[in-house]
């Protein structure tokens, strides 16, 4: 989001801040801004979720249909993440073919959810080799104020846990579970570095501003499930370590809070 | 409803449903001349100018004003007043079968009949060479996606202090069963006789949108837009509600006045 | 076509005549430009017609392949219409996708018909919910001088009315009567409101300068079929009632000059 | 030439028909050195600069010239001299199978050694960052058409005044049955054994434009060029013609002199 | 390549040279620069080859793949030419879809090949009127300093030489000889008219201020398969015979060259 | 590798093969911390400003760098550095099924991440309102083609002269069987647990690029990271030794220490 501006008043008050350990809008490093999470609002999705982190707003919605399965994975679903940055969420966005931002961060959350195996791939095979289900996680982005990596990510595991499959719709026997098979439950988070100070969940004046970015996925053991490096900074090997230590405390608050939505839900 | 998804789904000769029962009651219980609910929130949206979202029985749409700013690129610009821009989309889960992202011949056309009528009502001369923008993003589509969408792109540029003659409120009539009625829903749309978009300044009575496609003769054409007025007066009276709550807000009545008020 | 420019001498001259019920090129209110029809002057397509209204000119080709049937109409054609407005018709025209104003004109012109129930869509059926003819309405717009929707009308129906199957292309047997099953017989005609004179059949410089539009589709019955209200003026209710009254009777000629020059031809 | 349909339509082997009869007559009745009729009519759109209609055996074209104007985008502009800008398209209707509208390979190539063509005819000098543009509109195809398109822009540029060293006169020529044969149609060119499209500058015998496909020797090769040439001038008389009679229209026959002798 | 641009003092050396019959880079009007032929270089291609001509450098990768024939030609298999001319190569090269200039290259390549019956198509079928071969010709321009046509066509007929059908990957019984039926062996040769004298294998100064272009394709009878002329300027009969009369002596070589690498390489 | 081509082509289930043998050994024969053979070839190109040859295993790669030169459009200027783009594009015939030419979604992440990479290192400030333009064209590919497109790339911009704190190193650690190796091939590629493309500027150790995919707990995580980094600094050794053996044909090694020391 190289567009966006900031003024030079706001870029200073946040580097004098960040000397004291404190942030424009008072959080500490550690600290995300308020997670609103509305499973379930779209009753033409087969799966959906609204999810703002302070301002920046996500509407995932989930879509399945059947179809063959690629050649080289006879046995297993498909699932296709797509982000649209409309001209809608903020002043900078254009309409048209996804932006390399927009295609950056919808294979980034793509590779959280796949490697994480979050949805078990095998159990989408409905006739072995010839007929499967394809899952399209569709990410509208209405609202941005910072940290879509996150807000999108959470978005979409969310949309994921509420999925049913549309049986009836395919003219498939409908089975007992409905539900799109969740096994794992990953989490993403986005730190930004400004000077030497590294904070989590970015406001839109601190990623207009940060030198370097780092997402990275984990899952419930705290192992790591995926990573990217973003903006033209960089990070010593130990800074990334610190972020590692440090995000596993943050992720497991932030997995209780999802999950609580998720479950109530179900 | 149930009986309305088999007719469709079974193969073969479509049979079309009652759709009017025997109490004149419609699929949904309404009558002929009720519109469905409308719920409107105001200034649901940090970076737009001005921002609305709007549940329309089943429809859930939000809409976004951005400007008046530097319209772009320059041979767009207009020396004597501002071009009214308008993107009107679909988000691929909004509808049954996922619908791909981009513009279609469908949105286009919606784009483009949406933007005429808002600069029917935007006092445009205030500002030359700008553009305004309105950016409607319907999230959940059942019927009246255009109607919807224009009065909550309305409420949008209200709440973007862009001065208007005044709000414009919007909603479809058409026919079904043989009768004229307001507000068709999804069914009532596949399996009806007409269906008629429309969208008036109530307090002028100045039509600004108006399409149609069906079976109208010029009686019932007559009794449709009769019709489609006192909908939008209705429509009208809950867009001034919802603007009111908002700037009730601010303990200030007289800010939504000024709002809704501002082009004269 | 808010590009097209008109002086500002056009324009004050227009005004004036209008005050006096006249119109730039002598015609009153009511009246159109001469109508100039050709039907069947492409044999590479399965029907055609060049139609002329004043100096606007418009070939329509109409191509007839086979395919499937649309999902949720197993027994019924289809019928697609397109829209050039290529360069060669105004120097304001660009080559590219088509235009939000050939979207409008096409969508216009494929209401009409297909509202009328002009082509019986379920005789373009060849096998049950299996193959069908598809219909491709074809509108090239080789000179714009006004009133693109009425000439690309007319061109689409005297098109449509002399067009045949291609049995012998598609391998399938032939028709005693191969043309086109078309069973009613729509018109569209189109107003322009400048200032508060309302005239039908616009020139271009009427439409440069109009404050608003409105095209009517009515049948054989004079019932309405199809409506559009377009540019940034209003309609006040009366207005558009009398437009409807007057409509009748215009139609009513010109609906004989189409039938007669279609009548000649097949 | 029904049996030429029967032989194309049979699934399997295709075998290649006789197109020259005992009597040395090709399928349509014409000697080897015959070009199909042509008609040209002149000035028949109103809004373009220029135009022309052809109809050349069974090709239906249309080309239209708006210019010299303004180039736009601005940096294609030439400070030396107006940048021909050519668009050759068919209609979808054209040809057998429907044509997809937009530009393939095929016209991309075509506009391109079009507007070679017309740049090695028109005194370009005289409109310093100008274009011209040419629009050529294929309504019905038969083989030949870049010719027969080249000749209609040819007379249109003309008719918009544009100052040309002469008029271009296109043909093709090729082999059919071992022989050299003039303009060749659809049947012919789907199974001879060459084709070489030709255009000139009649006056000068400049050629602006060459192409082939197929096989010639050397001494065939010769032989086409040297009938070629002759179907140009014979092309040429027709533009005069055609020409002459549009401007008698005006009661003068000396604009015709002037417009074509413009550029000296 | 009209962006190309060449320097006042550049172009006024050319032309001074010319009239003492010379060229810049000091080679006669019948001479080629040097070329390099390295084939088989990409191993993921079913054929390759690495050709330069002068600076000028081209990869051409050839891929084979099945899929149904044209309905018009059921027992014939499919050919396919592309030219990338990417921004690698040339500073005035951009990237998106093919230019009109690239356009032209691959098609006067492609017909060469294609007229001169280079490879026999009717052995491309694998079942009759099913199933053929379609082979791919990908050209990718990497260093443009003149003369792309020839450098194109030449990588071409040696990428095609060394192809091999690719059995295993479509599952296809494999033949005792799997290379491409190669059965003619076409040379494609350009001049440039400077002024009034005509030179072959233009370098980029040459091509950028010629006035006139002229492309011919031979067989090894020096029978004429293809021709194309290019640019804005115009040649005079005579003038073309000389280069037709030129062109046999001038191929007759390259021919050789090539033939020798193609074999040694088989 | 024969055993491998056969578990991937048969239908059904896939076995995930050994990856690493009894010894040690990797499929190709390498040892758990071994680069494939790298050969860096500098300046193979005549028209760009710099360019470099890599061959990395089975990889085939070549970068090009044009600059600093007018940045255009002109919206995207910075009036305070140079702006870097980067265009990562994969030949048509560099993978085992024909890519379609144009931009794919991966391409465009690639070339994001590599020119973010690339603008970490280069003193972008000496040239504002300029544009630093890097292609790199994947002929042939087999695992790890954007850490071979990068080092070829940073040769590049030294052959070009483009000032940077220093060259920039990358390449890949994964993790199969288990184990944490270096530099993955395909295979390991596609039947491994982890891959992480990497990339520093070795003098600073400062990290430029980094992706992760697959499983990695904390501890392979950090036993990767220095895996990479022992890569990235033998990668480093090839490139100065390419640069130095360019150069002396220059017949001068303080050329080279000019280039590479450029920015400081």
């Amino acid at each position: 989001m190289a567009d966006e501006v900031v003024t030079t008043v706001i870029r200073e008050k946040i580097l004098k801040m960040i000397k004291n350990e404190k942030r424009l809008d008072n959080r500490n490093f550690n600290e995300y801004r308020n997670i609103e999470i509305n499973p379930g609002i779209i009753t033409s999705a087969d799966g959906s979720a609204h999810v703002s982190i302070g301002n920046t707003s996500v509407i995932a919605g989930i879509k399945i249909e059947t179809g063959e399965p690629f050649p080289d994975t006879p046995n297993a679903g498909v699932m296709t993440t797509n982000v649209e940055l409309i001209p809608m969420a903020s002043p900078v966005f254009e309409s048209g073919p996804p932006s390399p931002e927009a295609v950056e961060i919808a294979r980034v959350v793509d590779r959280g959810i796949r490697e994480s195996k979050m949805i078990n791939m095998e159990k989408l095979s409905i006739v072995k080799g010839e007929k499967v289900w394809i899952i399209y996680i569709d990410l509208h982005v209405i609202d941005y104020d910072g940290n879509l990596f996150d807000t999108c990510f959470i978005a979409s595991v969310v949309a994921l846990s509420t999925a049913k499959f549309p049986y009836k719709k395919f003219n498939l026997e409908e089975s007992a579970n409905p539900s799109v098979p969740v096994e794992h439950f990953p989490i993403e988070s986005t730190y930004v570095k400004i000077g030497n100070s590294i904070m989590v969940d970015p406001s839109l004046e601190e990623e207009t501003i940060a030198d370097a970015r780092l997402t990275i996925a984990i899952d419930e053991n705290s192992d790591i499930r995926a990573m990217q490096k973003g903006f033209s900074g960089v990070f010593k090997e130990d800074e990334i370590y610190k972020i590692i230590a440090n995000n596993r405390e943050i992720n497991r608050s932030i997995r209780e809070i999802i999950k609580g939505k998720v479950e109530v839900f179900r | 409803m149930e009986f309305l998804v088999m007719l469709m789904s079974s193969e073969g000769a479509v049979n079309i449903p009652k759709l009017i029962n025997e109490n004149g009651l419609r699929i949904d219980g309404r009558t002929t001349e009720q519109l469905r609910d409308i719920k409107i929130d105001v200034g649901v949206l940090k970076r737009a100018t001005g921002s609305a979202y709007i549940e329309w029985g089943e429809n859930k749409i939000l809409a976004a004003v951005y400007g008046p700013r530097e319209a772009k690129p320059r041979h767009i610009q207009n020396m004597y007043k501002a071009v009214i821009q308008c993107k009107y989309n679909m988000a691929p889960f909004s509808v049954d079968e996922r619908k791909r992202p981009g513009i279609d011949r469908r949105s286009t056309e919606i784009s483009k009949v949406i933007a005429e009528a808002i600069e029917g009502a935007v006092i445009v001369e205030q500002f030359p060479r700008a553009s305004i923008d309105v950016y409607i993003e319907v999230l959940q589509a059942n019927a009246g996606t255009r109607c919807a969408g224009l009065t909550a792109a309305s409420v949008a540029l209200a709440d973007a202090g862009i001065p208007m003659k005044d709000l414009i409120a919007a909603c479809a009539v058409g026919k079904i069963d043989g009768q004229i009625v307001l507000d068709l829903r999804k069914e009532e749309d596949n399996f009806g006789q007409a269906d008629l978009p429309f969208a008036m300044v109530p307090k002028t009575e100045d039509i600004v949108l108006m399409q149609m496609d069906g079976h109208l003769n010029e009686d019932e054409f007559k009794k449709a837009i009769d019709l489609a007025k006192k909908g939008c007066k209705r429509v009208y009276e809950l867009e001034v509600e919802a603007l009111k709550e908002h700037y009730k807000a601010d303990m200030d009545n007289t800010v939504t006045d000024k709002v809704i008020n501002n082009g004269r």
